[in-house]
């Protein structure tokens, strides 16, 4: 995913802002990390590029 | 079994790029309909192998996002995906990860009556939707259609079957204006002479006719109304 | 020359008739996109021959009206129809002679470009409309279908020549959600062979497709928003 | 022109209400009458059974 991605996304939840954390970067785009929703202290995976938001309850 | 294990199984058999290739013959005309502006913000709803949103960026949307529940389906749509603006993420349609109104247009094709409530999912879709936003909603599954009814026995997964009535009512009650409703026909896919029916998929070649000529592609546009 | 007098010469001719017929190739695909629900009000702006009020009406509204500016039209108009539900009026595209916000749908083929101001007449449709009601405007005189600039010069009334994108831009300045935009071709007229060009009226084979079967009609959806 | 068209039509210039009288009707609908727009003091027609609201610098 690329980082502007973050102007969008929310937590599918509570439709909080998520904080993104980075581990792993190419050529621009976020390939592993994590997205954490404080409101909900909820963390959702970045996955080979692909922000994973499915519910929790719905994995 | 739930969306992601059916549908992660569909991307393993390589059925994503079937898919593509059959529902292209109606689901062009759908997307040469959005009134995209350079610059948009569009989404796919079910993205599946994700030519969609592809598409769209070609018309000129600055970015343009596929959704799905398969973590498979979107591995293989990123394959098949280069260039900027175009993104993938994994996501449910009843629980969208978008903040509001962020989106000029939202398309779904063969995808939205998955919705393990599709009430829901209009609620979300005109969350995420600009005022004036428009959805476009695309199924082949409805009730008109009659021989596409036997669907349901091969997949795991609900499937709404709504008619054409139903798409209209619940979209006026979820806050949108119903702006467009017709059938694409599937002019593309061949239909064989009488005398080689039945075939391992049709009965007879009038039921053929009847999927593809006559009902095709049920097309449900609508316009995200003013929030009250 | 004035929009009742050139008309009323056409109508007297009767090619009021001949444009239904070949009008009605990509008209009626438009006419069966409008999502007219039973009871509901529409207008045909330029009725000419009054086919769009009776396909509507059949299509179930309650009350199909057709607007137009010259007396000869709308007395063939009238004479072609029978049934109730389906009334005729004469008025400008400038000056609708209707209250506010009474009309689910109008509806437009291949008139909407003589009016004097098309803004104003936007401004007009939009007035008449409910707030989500459409406006359904169909032309084959556009700046992308090149082959029909020349019929400025066979008509004595002016004729407003805006592309794709200026549609769009006029209906979003009248304050409508443009809903959908594409091109309807036209399958049905037929295309004589390469070595039977040129014809009366056709230079060549390709300029013939290109209106016809690239360009045809091309059909703009507005959505009427609500009022600030 | 059906009665009820009258709860639809205005005068195509002020947009004012419009009263209608009829000089011929048949089958319930008028074919010979007249459309008069007080605020205006404008009178329109209606003629063979259609109503002529051009406006009167465009007729
Ligand atoms: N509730 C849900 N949330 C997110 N994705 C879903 C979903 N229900 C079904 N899907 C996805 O919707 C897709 C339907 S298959 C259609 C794919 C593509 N639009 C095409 O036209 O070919 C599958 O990829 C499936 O994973
Ligand atoms: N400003 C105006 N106000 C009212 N009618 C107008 C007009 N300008 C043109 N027209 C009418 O628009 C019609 C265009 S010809 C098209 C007729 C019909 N819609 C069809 O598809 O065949 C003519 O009948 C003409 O009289």
């Amino acid at each position: 995913m690329k980082k502007d991605l973050m102007e969008l996304l929310c937590c599918p939840v509570c439709k909080g802002e998520l904080e993104l954390d980075a581990t792993r970067e190419e050529d621009g785009e976020v390939v592993e990390g994590t997205l954490y929703c404080e409101d909900c202290d909820e963390t959702y995976a970045v996955d080979d590029g692909i922000p994973d938001l499915l519910p929790p309850e719905a994995r | 079994m739930n969306v992601r294990e059916e549908f992660d199984d569909w991307a393993r058999e390589g059925r994503d790029r079937g898919m593509e290739e059959r529902h292209l013959n109606t689901a062009k005309h759908a997307l040469a309909r959005i009134p995209v502006e350079k610059g948009d913000y569009v989404l796919d709803l079910g993205t599946g192998s994700g030519y969609a949103p592809r598409a769209l960026r070609e018309r000129g949307a600055g970015r343009a996002y596929g959704l799905d529940a398969s973590p498979e389906m979107l591995r293989n749509a990123r394959g098949y995906t280069d260039g900027d603006g175009v993104g993938y993420v994994r996501g449910d349609f009843e629980h969208l990860p978008f903040d509001d109104g962020v989106f000029d247009g939202v398309f779904s094709m063969e995808a939205f009556y998955y919705a393990r409530d599709p009430l829901d999912a209009l609620a979300e879709v005109r969350r995420v939707l600009r005022p004036g936003g428009t959805f476009y909603c695309a199924v082949n599954f409805f009730e008109e259609s009659e021989t596409t009814h036997r669907w349901q026995e091969k997949v795991d997964v609900g499937m709404t079957l709504w008619s054409r009535a139903e798409y209209r009512e619940a979209f006026r009650e979820a806050g949108f204006y119903v702006a467009s409703q017709d059938h694409i026909p599937d002019r593309e896919v061949e239909i064989p002479p009488a005398d080689e029916f039945p075939t391992d998929d049709w009965e007879s070649r009038e039921a053929m006719v009847d999927r593809y000529r006559r009902w095709g592609t049920l097309l449900t546009v609508g316009v995200s109304a003013e929030n009250e």
